[in-house]
């Protein structure tokens, strides 16, 4: 097939489907550093025009990444479910996106063709929606996950609690647990990411999760952020895993560069299934959702691991998508892209991190992902508050699963600004939305009544925590 | 109409229902570790003085991102710490930079933060001899210049003399500073010293609480623009408020040592546990 | 009093509060181009310590723009009630923004207060804010007004439909209003900006607008956007002119270079009251509220007319403010903010665009005015249709009144990009957000039926005016 | 799961219960105005390729922003314009630039495109002999040079026969021409050539659908710095699609005289209704 639009006499010629979905994508600084961002604003119309009339068909036979040499593109093309794109088998992209928006696209029939969605095509049509687009079909996805918690309900919003600490200080980590359970957040996961990686440690700190979890019957979820190597290794030292986090990209060098690949996630998966820690939820489905990934526009780049078929320089966005396409595999309880984490070398500033986050949450969830996202922003990007509630009300509006919550939005060993326990209320507030059922029981009933109790007065568990009174 | 003010100075107040938090869990909260916790509120949000708090640090982090290396002290420094793991006087630490020129290409361009200048590449070649390097120690600014101006002196100045002291003896290269320089800068650098792993100290990116956090990076064999981040290993927050000099240059040890005897950094070799204990194998039931 | 924060051992001193109100506000490039902005990041979060600092009775005493030069500053002092202000009289700046956060702040009391605010102290504690605090007070303030509909009730949001024309070519403009009608736009009112600056024109248009709304019984109200001498004119050749509109600012220098003054609107305002046009709204109250005004950021600057006490210059947000309360004054229909329509020379890019939208919002809430906002930009300003996605959905959470509906989103006349009738229909669908009362019931019922029967058909009044038949 | 895609490409797809539009009063709506009107759905939305429509209009109007201004070929056209008003061969077009040294300039600093250069100045001053002139005609690029080079000369060619046709005879100071100028640079202009009045031909901001929209300014006795908006009349929208160059200098011609004969322009002089009638003064009832 051949790629290119005419605009007033002046022929737009792209390569090859890589090329043009790049010179297609809006602006951002990472695409301009791999060089294939678009020369104009009129050009990227022009890739716009022409990527609008590619029929979804052609990203079947039209592979971005050899199937030989990537594992992910095998994935892939190994898993597509043929019966699922059929109803759509016969659009173009620009179709896709009519179509999309049109009231024809239920929540049920959004749900039936994830199956026949190749990355590649939800990127494509991705690019050329605007941002109320994004919005509008993403809220319209409810993908639903369960393990102690549900997470993804319409109406609802839950929050990964983020208590880092820059020496993995038990105490310390007590104290931001403390402070984010009593401002109700953790319902989606409580999550740590240790500075140090060695299975003790996570091992330890997993055990402290537990306990606490335990003491308040929190319905909850905990994890150890740690690269999987060094979870697997704590689950073989008996650690009290729930969720099995890893972040990933979406080509397998980029996976390799992370020091992951499909069978290696697979065998953690096996080894946190097998300790069947999953309870009953509210619906009294048991929850069995246990991955945990991460993902980030610029990651494959970063890595050098952005190459497609003859070379061709595949953009970040659709890299991303690709990363969803591992992530699917695995039924995860959640996914997040940490889209303004990484840097403004890939998203320079509040709007590109604001777009990007907003594509991400579109693909993922339409993909059928239950996706969260990091709203946040590092010191050396273009961004500030300001940017963040911005992107945090309108992630919120298109029904965001979970957002992060992290101690005044300072995390203060990953360097970086994200949301606070207090934007996870805002938004609550703001948009009439509730925490996951179990864990919303959980804030008025007895739990939450003895933590606070706790918190209030000297003794108990909690002060022997805080006190390191518990410490060795 | 008379209501008073929901939120006086000298209390948290009550938001939504919730039970009032006492001002001293807060400080309670606070004296355990440095995050933003036990904040005043207004209604769900964060009250205005900490808010303000916020806003300052973000203006003081956005200029510890742009602050420059001062290269001629730090090497100066540098130079003292010859006599403490005996090296040749005429190892002079080797100041180089990156392809990046100036700060706003560094933050736009990573691929030139770790590859050099032609000018630096010569400089090396000039300082390289036969002699094959069991360690190459780099410094680079990083995203914090402060971080690499604060620490990494002191960290050398408990590194170098434990690794003159293992056994067996261990060569060690001279030292290499790089302006505008990433992680994977090392790997060509050591390459061209011809040292069979190098130790990164680089400056974080710098946040709210933390402006001058310092990583180490240590990659067996490193080969420039081949090396993957999953072939390395990482410490990461040393600095007054994380890990001190002291476990930074323990762990460095263990690194290098396991390092050199398994010939590989990365996924496979784990940080020891024995470094850092925090928390007891068994934790009491509380009450 | 003195103004100055120390951070660090540094002193950041400011000159006097009209300094300070400057240095305080969130970076745009008006302030720039007025010379007054901080010079730091760090300076001006100095100035916002030290604004937090500043009680609130300090703007009774130390007026920003002198009592006896400007008739804006007399009618904010004359008219400031004393009693509405005392439970609030003895906060700060600071303290006024925790107030207005907590729970205490409910709709009634922000309600109660309003009269007692002065546009300056509403200017400050929204220097100190957050786009999340923004939104989040704005949307529990609700100011209701009523014509023949009722705008600004919970959970509505309405429309201005501009069906604007290059030559004010009637059949033109019936071809926007009737498209702009069937996609349920127009119940804020349907205002047409005439090229021309004529009575006969605006007198004409007026029947124009007055045949369409009798034929089809639409429950709306019409206003000529023309200058407020041409509408009196106009109405002196008897036109049917439900709102009167004008352009205002926040100085008395400013509304000179705009050729009005407060004695001018009151003539108007009169005027237009002596048709005495209004209905019988939806709960049976008579509509009342005639006035419609439209305000922006920079009008003041641009005019040269932005000095205040001993040539201190003011910022611009401040001097929005100001124009609100000349607004307050005349009980209005409608009131928005152009925002974006100015120039990057004001407002420069989305971000600053955004942040000023919701300042305005917010500002005009407090201060108890109908606000509405027209989401728009100018081409020569770095802004996009994402932004405007972004703004729109925004301002849709923070419950604004009511927002533009232009032929897919260009005005034609005008130059600039506003809101399409598709976008409010976007975020209605979103946020379930539903038409003015009035304007509901008649488009489920016989009126809009027979304006879409005579749509698909020939024949009919609409036919006749877009073949001109009804033209001389 | 069968359905077929809502949106056909042949027809107004139908939205959220909404009837359905046929796409014939699409095509009547549009034949009436060049306002985006009877657009294709999606959904509530716009489709596909209307979006696409919209974004390339965006990427076009913004080019014409930045467009800049061929003033040698346009002196050249306006100098053939002599004649027509049996201009004196001395009286070349003057050409002119603001403070504003380029674009980007231009677009921040309003007050800079509000005056001249030093260089401006002298060569106005150069100009200006002992007559009173009655007109000043002033051209400016304003925001979109191309509504000049379109425009300004067709308008002048059937307004400078006019004015000089005019009973008691109108003198016309030399043309001027002005690079990166705003609506009030013509005051000072006029009072350096010493003219009681200014007629400032602009270019309108460039919109999605009008690139090239001319506007004109006319002030009475223009003090620079000092008159305000309040005291000037303005004629928009001067293009193909917009109001025509004979209707246009018409009005011009209204205003001068008006303004002449009662000394004063501004919110107090309104535009005659006669130069353009669009609706009969009954409308009947329609059916
Ligand atoms: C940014 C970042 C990332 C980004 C890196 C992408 C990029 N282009 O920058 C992303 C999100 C992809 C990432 C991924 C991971 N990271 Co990381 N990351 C960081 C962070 C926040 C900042 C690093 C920095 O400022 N570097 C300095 C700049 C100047 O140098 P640079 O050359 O631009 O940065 C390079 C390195 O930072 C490197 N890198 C990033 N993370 C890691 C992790 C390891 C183990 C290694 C060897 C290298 C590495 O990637 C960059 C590009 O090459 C640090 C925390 C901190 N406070 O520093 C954690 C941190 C280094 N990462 C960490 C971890 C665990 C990971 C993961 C292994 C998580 C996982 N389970 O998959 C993955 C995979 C890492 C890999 N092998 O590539 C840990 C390391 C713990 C340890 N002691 O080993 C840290 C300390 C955070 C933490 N405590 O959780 N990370
Ligand atoms: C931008 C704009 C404004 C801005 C001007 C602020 C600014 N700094 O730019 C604001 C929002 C404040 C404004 C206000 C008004 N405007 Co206006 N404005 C425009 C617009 C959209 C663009 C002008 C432009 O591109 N100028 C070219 C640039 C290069 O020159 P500039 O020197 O930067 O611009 C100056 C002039 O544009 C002037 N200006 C702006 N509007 C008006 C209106 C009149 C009557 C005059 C004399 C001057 C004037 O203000 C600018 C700064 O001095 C035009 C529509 C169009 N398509 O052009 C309408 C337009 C010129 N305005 C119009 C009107 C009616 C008004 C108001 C009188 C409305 C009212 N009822 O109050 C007010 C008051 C004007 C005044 N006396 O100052 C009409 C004029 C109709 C007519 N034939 O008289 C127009 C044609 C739009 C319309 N059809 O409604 N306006």
């Amino acid at each position: 097939m051949d790629y290119g639009h005419t605009i007033r006499g002046v022929r737009h010629n792209f390569a090859n489907l890589g090329e043009l979905m790049a010179r297609a994508t809006p602006f951002r600084s990472g695409d301009a550093l791999a060089g294939v961002a678009a020369a104009s604003a009129e050009e990227r119309v022009a890739a716009q025009y022409a990527l609008a009339d590619v029929p979804l068909r052609q990203f079947l036979d039209d592979l971005l990444i050899p199937y030989e040499t990537d594992e992910v593109t095998r994935l892939i093309v190994d898993t597509h479910d043929a019966g699922a794109f059929a109803p759509i088998a016969s659009l173009t992209v620009g179709e896709f996106r009519d179509w999309l928006l049109s009231a024809d696209a239920t929540a049920d029939r959004l749900q039936g063709i994830a199956p026949g969605l190749m990355p590649e095509m939800v990127a494509a049509v991705s690019k050329l929606m605007r941002i109320q687009d994004l919005i509008q079909v993403a809220a319209r996805v409810r993908v639903i996950t369960r393990f102690r918690t549900t997470v993804g309900l319409p109406g609802r919003l839950s929050t990964r609690l983020q208590p880092n600490h820059p020496t993995d200080d038990a105490a310390g980590i007590a104290a931001s647990l403390l402070d984010g359970l009593l401002l109700e957040s953790g319902d989606a996961v409580i999550g740590i990411n240790p500075v140090s990686d060695n299975p003790a440690t996570v091992s330890r700190l997993l055990r402290l999760l537990e306990m606490v979890r335990e003491r308040y019957e929190i319905p909850t979820q905990s994890c150890m952020l740690a690269h999987i190597t060094t979870q697997i290794a704590a689950i073989e030292l008996g650690a009290p895993l729930d969720l099995l986090f890893q972040s990933i990209a979406g080509t397998e060098a980029a996976n390799t560069s992370f020091g992951v690949n499909l069978a290696l996630l697979k065998e953690g998966q096996d080894a946190a299934q097998a300790l069947d820690r999953g309870g009953i939820c509210a619906d009294g489905i048991r929850g069995r959702n246990l991955m945990y990934f991460e993902t980030g526009q610029g990651s494959a780049l970063s890595a050098n691991a952005h190459y497609g078929t003859n070379g061709t320089r595949i953009d970040q966005q659709t890299l991303e998508a690709r990363a969803y396409a591992v992530a699917r595999h695995f039924e995860p309880m959640l996914v997040n892209t940490v889209v303004g984490f990484i840097g403004p070398e890939y998203l320079f500033d509040g709007k590109q991190i604001t777009r990007a986050a907003l594509e991400d949450h579109f693909c993922g969830k339409l993909l059928g992902l239950p996706m969260g996202c990091d709203v946040c922003y590092t010191n050396h990007a273009e961004a500030d508050q300001d940017d963040m509630d911005a992107m945090l009300t309108l992630l919120g509006t298109a029904g965001v699963n979970y957002i992060m919550g992290v101690p005044g939005a300072d995390d203060i060993m990953l360097n970086y600004q994200s949301t606070s326990f207090h934007d996870a209320l805002y938004l609550r507030q703001l948009l009439k939305l509730r925490p996951a059922p179990e864990f919303e029981s959980w804030l008025s009933g007895e739990g939450f009544d003895r933590l606070r109790r706790d918190s209030d007065t000297a003794g108990g568990t909690l002060d022997a925590l805080l006190e390191r009174r518990l410490l060795a | 109409m008379t209501f008073t003010p929901a939120n006086s100075k000298d209390g948290i107040e009550k938001a939504d229902g919730d039970s009032e938090r006492p001002a001293q869990l807060s400080a309670r909260l606070r004296s355990r570790t440095p995050a933003r916790v036990g904040l005043r509120r207004a209604g769900v949000t964060i009250a205005t003085t900490e808010l303000l708090d916020f806003q300052l640090a973000h203006a003081q982090a956005r200029d510890a991102v742009h602050a420059s290396l001062h290269s001629a002290s730090l090497i100066a420094e540098l130079l003292q710490l010859g006599p403490m793991w005996g090296a040749p006087d005429a190892a002079a630490p080797i100041l180089l930079h990156s392809a990046a020129r100036d700060r706003r290409t560094y933050l736009e361009r990573p691929d030139l933060g770790r590859s050099l200048t032609d000018e630096s590449r010569q400089r090396l070649a000039q300082s390289r001899c036969d002699t094959r390097y069991d360690v190459a120690l780099v410094i680079a600014d990083g995203l914090s210049a402060l971080a690499v101006e604060r620490h990494a002196v002191a960290v050398l100045k408990q590194l170098l003399p434990a690794l003159t002291r293992l056994p067996g003896g261990i060569q060690v290269a001279p030292l290499c500073l790089v302006e505008q320089g990433r992680v994977a800068i090392g790997d060509e650098i050591a390459q061209k010293l011809n040292a069979s792993l190098v130790v990164v100290l680089i400056g974080e990116r710098p946040g709210l609480s933390s402006p001058d956090s310092l990583g180490a990076y240590i990659t067996w064999q490193p080969r420039a623009g081949q090396t993957t981040d999953a072939e390395r290993n990482c410490i990461s927050n040393i600095r007054l408020e994380g890990l001190s000099y002291e476990l930074a240059a323990a762990r460095l040890l263990f690194y290098i040592r396991e390092a050199t005897r398994r010939r590989l950094t990365g996924v496979a070799l784990k940080d020891p546990d024995s470094v850092q204990r925090s928390l007891p194998d068994e934790i009491p039931s509380g009450d």
